[in-house]
C-alpha cells in the first residue's frame, strides 16, 4: 500500500504541476490588474497546438517549439490584454462574462481550424522510462514536474529581486501608490499579461507530448488551478504554486479510497471546505476592509 | 406608455402562432425552446441582472428540479402538476442551501464557488445511476396529463404550456422589479455596504434571490425534460449554465425584456441558420466579448437607446 | 437569367432529369468530445450513398430514386437531437432517419419520430433503455450494451480472469459497458474501477490503483485514442496485466498508435473485425480504405448497414412512407457488412459480436463465435 | 447614549484602538478629531457594525450592540456617512432618499429643497458633483429618523459654498429633532464651528475631551498633533 501512496503522489505532484503553471499565469494577472481570467485554460490549449504546430511542421526540436510557442502566446496575450482586458478595467464582471466569450471563441476556432480529433505528440527523447525504486515513470512525466519547479524558483526570484519583479509586485499592491512612485501601471499590465500566458504555453507544451492535444485540454487544469489558487489565498503567488500541488496530489490520493467517478469533486469539495474554515486560504492577507 | 403597447402587441402575437403557423410544426418547436431557455434565463436575470450575482452553477440548479419532477413521475407515479410543484420547490430548496453557502463569499470567490458546486451536482446527475439513470438519460418522462380535456401531447398545445410557464416567470420578474424586494436588490448590487448601513440584511436577501432564480430555473428544466420526454445530464453541465449567462448578457442584464431577447437570438437563431457549429459558437463568442466592450446593456438596452433617440 | 432558361438547364443535364431525389435524415456529433467517432459514422453513411448514386439509384413503387443525406449535428445536447429530428421530420420530410452517437440524445429524438412515424435507426448509441421505451418507430443496428460484454464476459469467465478491473469513461458508454459486466460476472470478479471524464487521458492514478489492487485483468471501456494511451501508460509503468479492450481496440489503426508486443494476448470484442477473411468483410474493408485511405471502423460498418438496409426496406415497402417503411424494416432479414441484421419485437438487431485476440505478430485472432474461430491473422 | 468601553482592534502589527473609553450621555453635536491614525474611522468602524473589536464592549442606551452587524445596528437607529461618500448612483436622488426611509416623499422633497438640489429630484445621482452627492448622502441618513448619527468626514472635498450650505443645515436639523451627532473631521474650522463638544483621540485612545475653546488651548493636545 505504501508504494502506491508513493506512486500516488509522484502522478498527483505531476497532475498538481499544471494547475500550478496555470493558476500562476491567473494569481500574477490578478494580482496586477485584479482580472480573473477563465480564458486562461484554453490559452494552454493554444500553447500546445502551437507547439505541436511548430514541433511537426517547422522544426523537430522540442525544445525550440516551446520557446516558438511561449512567444507566440505571449504575443497573443499582450493583444488579449489591450483589446479586452484593458477597457474593461474595474468592471469585473463584465472582464468575466468577455472571457468566458473568449472560451467559446477561442476553443472552437481551433475546432474548425485543427477539427475536433485529438493530435499526437511523439517526442522520442522525453519517452524513454526511468524507473524510481521498482517504479516506472517515462522521462516527461518527471520533466513536468522538475521545469515547474525551475519556472517557480526563476519566477521568485525575478520578482523579488528584478526590477520589473517587484514593480509588478508594487502594483499589485496598491495600484494607486505604485502609479504615484512612477511606475509605469499600464506597461506592468501588459508585461503581467504576456508573462501569464507564456506560462499557460508552457503548461500545454508539456503536457503535449505525455498526453493529446485537443480543443477541451485546457479545461480541467483551469478550474482546478482555480482551486488551488483559492485554496493558496487568493492573489498570492506563493499560495498558488502550493495550492495547486496539493489539489494534484489530493485528486489522486483520493482515488485509493473513494469511487473514481466523484473524483473533480474532491478537488472542489477541498476548495469550499478550505474557504468556509478559512476564507484567507493559506497564504493570503485579508487587505483591510477588502469588501 | 408606449411600451405597455408594445407588450400587448407581442403577447396577442405571441398566442396567435399556432393558428397562423398551422403548418410549421417546426416554428412551434423553436419556440416552445427559446421559451424553455428563456425561463432559467430570468432567473439567473433576477440574480446577475438586478442583484449583481454573476451565478456559474445555474443550469445545475434546473437539473435538480427537472431529475426530482423525473423521479417523482416515473418512480414515485405522481400526478404530474404536483411533481412539477415538487420539482421547483426542490431546485429552490437546492438554491437556498447551497446559495446559504456560496454568498459568504463575494465576487471572485463567489463566481468559482457557484462554477465548483455547479459541476459537482452535475456528477451527481451523471453518476448516481441508481437514481438518475446516469449518463445514458432518464428516458419515458411522460408530457402533462390532459387539463379537463385539453391534452397537452400536440405540438400547439404543449406550446401553450411553455408560453403560459414563461409568461408566469416575466411576471414573476415584473412584480420583483417593481416592488420593494427589488429596488433592495437592485441596491444590493449598486452598493452592498451602504445598503447595509441603511439596514438591509444582505445575506437574507441574496439567499432569497439565489432560491428565487433556483425555482424558477427548476420550472424551467421540470418543463424542458417533460417537452423532451427524457433528463439528461447534458442539459444542465456547465456549457448550459455558461449559455444562461450569455443569453442574459446578450439579451441584456437587468432588463425586463432581456431573457425573452436574448434566448430567442441565441435559441431561435442557430436552430434557424444551421450554420455550421464550430463556426456558429465563435460567432457567439466574439458577440459576447463585443457586448461587454460596446452595450453592456446587451440588445433591450440597444432598443431602449435607439427608440429614445427615435423620440427626441 | 430568365425563367426560360432556367428550367431547359434543369432538364438538360441528365441526372436530375433520370432520378428523384430522396433525403434521408442523419444526426450525428460533428463537433464537441465526441467529434472523431462521429467522424467514421458519417464516412460508413457517406460510403453508402455513394455506392447507391453511383450504381443507378434505387426503385421504389415504380420510381427511380438518388439518395440526399440531410446532416445535423446535434453536439451530444438532446435539445438539439429533439430540434433536428423535428426539423427533418416537418421541415426535410424525410421518410427515415439514421445515426446518433449519444444515448441521451438518440433517448429525446425517439419520443419525436414517434411523433411523426418516421423510423429512426440507432447505428452506435449502445444504451440498453433506448430499446425498453415500447418506441414501435426506433430501431438499433449496433448491439447494445449487454449483448456486446455478453460474449466477452462468457470468455472473460471460462478464463477465470478475477478479479476484473476497469478504466472506463464516464459517460452512457463507459458506465454502461463496466455495469453490464457486473451484471453478467457479478460484482464479486469486479476489481478497481477508475472512472475519468471524456477527453481526459491522465490515467496515471488509475494505473497505480489497478498495480496495487494486482487486478488479474483490466477493461478500457473507451474509444482507440484515450484507449492507445492508457496501453501505454499501463506498459510504461512495467504492469503486465492481461488487457481487456472495447470496440475500436481490434483494428490494425490501433496497431499503428502502438506496437505489437505492447498489445500481445490483449482481448477485445469486436463488433467489426476489418481483417477477417469473411467475404462481406473484407470487400467493404477494401472499398473503404479505398475511399478513405484508412482501416475500416466497426462505426462505419454499422452506419453503412444501417443505410443499405433502410433503403432495402424502403424497397419492400414499395412507397416512400414512415409507417409502411416500419413494417419493412419490423420484418426484414438483411445481410450487411457486420453480419446476419434481424430486428426482434424492440426493435434491438443482434448482430454476432466477435471476439479477437492479439498476437505478438501484431495479427489477431478470432475467439468467438465458435464457428467463425480463426488463428492469427484472420481477425 | 452610547458608551464605550475598553476597546481594541489591530490589524497586524497596527493597533489601531489600544482601550478607547467613551460615555455620551445625552443628545448633543460631538466633533471626534485626532491626527491621522488615531483610530477614528476604526472606532466608528466599529460602532457601525462593519469591523468587529478584538476586545471590549459597545453599548448604546445600555444593549450591548457590540457583535451587531451593520443591517441590525441601522433599524436600531444608528445611521452613518462614510468618508468615501456613498450614494446608489443608478437610483434618482429622491430614490437614494427614500430607501430605507422611515419618513414620508413630502420631508424628502422638503430636505431636497433645504439643500437646493430638488430641481434634481428624478436625476440619476451618478450625475451630480462630488460636493452634491456628499450633500445628498449626508440628507439621506436622517430619512432614516436615526437616534445616533455617525458623520465620517463630511467636509472632504466639498468647496466653501457648500460647506456652509452643509453646516447651516445640519444645525437646522439639530434644532428641529435633538439627535447624538458624532462627526469625525479634520477641517478644523467646520468643526469647531459645528460641535458642542470635542473629543481628541491619539493613538487609538481618547486623549482630551471638552468645549471647542478649551481643546483649542490645550497643550496636550497641541502636542499630540504636532508630535
Amino acid at each position: 500500500m505504501l508504494s502506491a501512496i508513493l506512486e500516488q503522489t509522484i502522478n498527483g505532484l505531476m497532475a498538481g504541476s499544471v494547475y500550478v503553471l496555470v493558476a500562476l499565469g491567473m494569481v500574477l494577472i490578478y494580482g496586477v490588474m485584479h482580472v480573473l481570467n477563465f480564458a486562461h485554460g484554453v490559452l494552454l490549449m493554444v500553447g500546445a497546438y502551437v507547439c505541436h504546430f511548430f514541433f511537426t511542421r517547422v522544426t523537430g526540436s522540442y525544445v525550440l517549439s516551446i520557446a516558438l510557442a511561449i512567444i507566440v502566446l505571449c504575443l497573443l496575450g499582450i493583444a488579449l490584454e489591450r483589446a479586452v482586458f484593458r477597457p474593461l478595467q474595474g468592471n469585473l464582471r463584465n472582464q468575466v462574462i468577455a472571457s468566458l466569450g473568449l472560451i467559446l471563441a477561442i476553443e472552437h476556432l481551433v475546432i474548425a481550424v485543427w477539427g475536433p480529433n485529438a493530435l499526437q505528440m511523439k517526442v522520442p527523447a522525453t519517452s524513454a522510462l526511468v524507473a524510481v525504486g521498482e517504479l516506472r515513470f517515462p522521462v516527461q512525466h518527471l520533466l513536468v514536474i522538475g521545469v515547474t519547479l525551475v519556472v517557480v524558483a526563476i519566477l521568485f526570484v525575478f520578482l523579488k529581486t528584478s526590477k520589473f519583479g517587484t514593480a509588478i509586485r508594487a502594483t499589485s499592491q496598491d495600484r494607486q501608490a505604485a502609479m504615484v512612485v512612477g511606475i509605469p501601471v499600464e506597461r506592468i499590465d501588459w508585461i503581467t499579461f504576456g508573462l501569464g500566458t507564456a506560462l499557460a504555453a508552457l503548461g500545454g507544451a508539456l503536457i503535449g507530448p505525455l498526453f493529446l492535444v485537443f480543443p477541451q485540454m485546457g479545461d480541467a487544469p483551469m478550474v482546478k488551478g482555480l482551486a488551488g489558487i483559492l485554496l493558496g489565498g487568493m492573489g498570492s503567488v506563493p499560495g498558488a504554486v502550493i495550492g495547486g500541488f496539493i489539489i494534484g496530489v489530493a485528486e489522486s490520493l483520493s482515488t485509493l479510497f473513494m469511487p473514481t467517478d466523484y473524483r473533480d469533486s474532491v478537488a472542489f469539495a477541498i476548495m469550499v471546505l478550505i474557504l468556509l474554515v478559512w476564507p484567507r486560504g493559506l497564504f493570503g492577507v485579508r487587505v483591510r476592509g477588502e469588501d | 406608455m408606449a411600451s405597455r403597447i408594445a407588450l400587448v402587441v407581442v403577447l396577442l402575437l405571441l398566442f396567435a402562432v399556432p393558428a397562423l403557423a398551422q403548418q410549421q410544426p417546426y416554428l412551434l418547436h423553436v419556440l416552445i425552446l427559446c421559451c424553455l431557455y428563456a425561463i432559467p434565463a430570468v432567473g439567473l436575470n433576477l440574480m446577475l441582472g438586478y442583484t449583481g450575482l454573476v451565478s456559474l452553477g445555474h443550469m445545475a440548479f434546473a437539473g435538480i428540479g427537472a431529475y426530482t419532477f423525473a423521479v417523482l413521475m416515473v418512480d414515485a407515479k405522481m400526478p404530474f402538476w404536483l411533481a412539477l410543484v415538487l420539482g421547483v420547490l426542490a431546485a429552490g430548496a437546492g438554491g437556498a442551501a447551497i446559495g446559504a453557502v456560496c454568498l459568504r463569499f463575494r465576487t471572485h470567490f463567489f463566481m468559482i464557488v457557484t462554477l465548483a458546486f455547479g459541476l459537482m451536482l452535475f456528477s451527481v446527475m451523471n453518476n448516481w445511476d441508481d437514481v438518475t439513470r446516469g449518463a445514458a438519460g432518464f428516458p419515458g418522462i411522460p408530457r402533462p396529463a390532459p387539463l379537463g380535456g385539453f391534452s397537452f401531447g400536440p405540438l400547439q398545445n404543449f406550446y401553450y404550456l411553455a408560453l403560459g410557464a414563461a409568461l408566469v416567470a416575466f411576471a414573476v420578474q415584473w412584480r420583483v422589479a417593481r416592488s420593494g424586494f427589488g429596488r433592495v436588490l437592485m441596491a444590493l448590487r449598486q452598493d452592498e455596504r451602504l445598503a447595509r448601513a441603511k439596514g438591509v440584511n444582505a445575506m437574507l436577501y441574496k439567499t432569497a434571490v439565489f432560491a428565487l432564480g433556483s425555482a424558477i430555473a427548476g420550472l424551467g428544466g421540470v418543463l424542458h425534460v417533460s417537452f423532451l420526454r427524457v433528463a439528461a445530464p447534458a442539459t444542465f453541465s456547465l456549457a448550459e449554465s455558461i449559455n444562461a449567462v450569455l443569453i442574459v448578457i446578450v439579451g441584456g442584464a437587468g432588463s425586463l425584456a432581456g431573457p425573452a431577447l436574448g434566448a430567442l437570438v441565441f435559441v431561435g437563431l442557430p436552430e434557424y441558420l444551421r450554420v455550421a457549429s464550430e463556426w456558429r459558437l465563435v460567432v457567439f463568442g466574439v458577440l459576447l466579448v463585443l457586448i461587454m466592450l460596446f452595450a453592456p446593456q446587451g440588445l433591450s438596452g440597444l432598443i431602449e437607446s435607439a427608440w429614445r433617440r427615435v423620440r427626441r | 437569367m430568365s425563367r426560360l432558361a432556367l428550367v431547359l438547364l434543369m432538364m438538360a443535364s441528365p441526372a436530375t432529369w433520370a432520378q428523384e431525389k430522396l433525403a434521408v435524415g442523419i444526426i450525428t456529433s460533428l463537433s464537441g468530445p465526441m467529434a472523431a467517432p462521429g467522424k467514421f459514422q458519417m464516412n460508413g453513411f457517406r460510403l453508402a450513398e455513394e455506392e447507391i448514386n453511383s450504381g443507378g439509384g434505387f426503385t421504389v413503387g415504380g420510381r427511380k430514386y438518388a439518395i440526399e443525406l440531410k446532416v445535423y449535428d446535434t453536439r451530444a445536447n438532446p435539445a438539439e437531437g429533439a430540434s433536428a429530428m423535428q426539423r427533418l421530420a416537418t421541415v426535410d420530410r424525410v421518410p427515415v432517419v439514421l445515426g446518433e452517437l449519444h444515448s441521451g440524445v438518440a433517448a429525446a429524438a425517439a419520443p419525436v419520430a414517434q411523433d411523426y412515424s418516421i423510423p429512426l435507426m440507432l447505428t452506435i448509441p449502445t444504451g440498453p433503455s433506448l430499446t425498453e421505451q415500447g418506441n414501435r418507430f426506433l430501431f438499433r443496428v449496433n448491439a447494445n450494451n449487454d449483448q456486446l460484454t455478453q460474449a466477452l464476459a462468457e470468455f472473460i469467465a471460462r478464463q477465470g480472469w478475477a478479479p476484473l478491473s476497469f478504466i472506463a469513461w464516464n459517460n452512457d458508454a463507459g458506465r454502461g459497458g463496466v455495469n453490464g459486466m457486473k451484471k453478467l460476472l457479478g460484482e464479486a470478479k469486479i476489481g478497481y474501477v477508475g472512472y475519468f471524464n471524456v477527453g481526459e487521458v491522465d490515467f496515471s492514478s488509475h494505473v497505480t490503483n489497478i498495480r496495487s489492487q494486482n487486478a488479474r485483468a483490466v477493461m478500457l471501456l473507451m474509444d482507440e485514442e484515450p484507449g492507445s494511451l492508457a496501453i501505454k501508460q499501463i506498459r510504461d509503468a512495467g504492469l503486465k496485466t492481461q488487457l481487456v479492450g472495447t470496440l475500436a481496440m481490434g483494428s490494425d489503426r490501433f496497431l499503428k498508435r502502438l506496437d505489437a508486443q505492447r498489445l500481445d494476448g490483449m482481448v477485445q470484442y469486436n463488433a467489426f473485425p476489418p481483417n477477417a477473411n469473411l467475404p462481406h468483410i473484407r470487400a467493404f474493408s477494401e472499398r473503404y480504405s479505398k475511399k478513405y485511405g484508412e482501416e475500416a471502423h466497426g462505426f462505419a460498418a454499422q452506419s453503412y448497414d444501417g443505410l443499405k438496409i433502410a433503403v432495402a426496406a424502403l424497397q419492400k415497402a414499395g412507397k416512400v412512407d414512415g409507417a409502411a417503411l416500419r413494417d419493412a424494416l419490423a420484418a426484414i432479414e438483411y445481410d450487411g457488412v457486420i453480419g446476419k441484421v434481424k430486428f426482434d419485437a424492440k426493435g434491438q438487431a443482434h448482430p454476432p459480436v466477435y471476439v479477437t485476440q492479439w498476437c505478438a505478430d501484431g495479427k489477431r485472432r478470432i475467439l468467438h463465435p465458435e464457428n467463425l474461430k480463426a488463428d492469427c491473422g484472420a481477425g | 447614549m452610547i458608551s464605550i468601553r475598553n476597546l481594541r482592534k489591530s490589524y497586524g502589527g497596527i493597533r489601531a484602538l489600544a482601550g478607547c473609553d467613551l460615555e455620551i450621555a445625552q443628545p448633543g453635536i460631538y466633533g471626534l478629531i485626532g491626527p491621522n491614525g488615531a483610530g477614528k474611522t476604526t472606532l466608528f468602524d466599529v460602532m457601525t457594525g462593519v469591523t468587529e473589536p478584538d476586545a471590549g464592549k459597545v453599548l448604546f442606551d445600555g444593549r450591548d450592540v457590540t457583535r451587531w452587524p451593520a443591517h441590525r445596528l441601522a433599524a436600531f437607529g444608528v445611521a452613518r456617512s462614510f468618508q468615501e461618500c456613498r450614494v446608489f448612483p443608478e437610483f434618482s436622488c429622491l430614490e437614494n432618499l427614500l430607501f430605507g426611509a422611515r419618513e414620508p416623499e413630502s420631508e424628502a422633497l422638503r430636505l431636497l429643497r433645504l439643500i437646493n438640489l430638488d430641481q434634481y429630484a428624478q436625476e440619476p445621482a451618478a450625475n451630480l458633483s462630488f460636493g452634491q452627492r456628499r450633500l445628498l448622502e449626508i440628507v439621506a441618513t436622517f430619512m432614516a429618523r436615526p437616534r445616533v448619527l455617525l458623520l465620517d468626514e463630511p467636509a472632504a472635498g466639498v468647496n466653501p459654498a457648500l460647506l456652509e450650505l452643509l453646516l447651516q443645515f445640519i444645525r437646522r436639523m439639530y434644532q428641529e429633532r435633538p439627535l447624538l451627532f458624532v462627526v469625525v473631521e479634520h477641517n478644523m474650522e467646520f468643526v469647531m464651528a459645528l460641535a458642542s463638544e470635542i473629543v481628541v483621540m491619539h493613538q487609538g485612545a481618547v486623549l482630551e475631551r471638552g468645549t471647542p475653546e478649551a481643546i483649542q488651548a490645550s497643550p496636550r493636545v497641541m502636542q499630540a498633533y504636532l508630535g
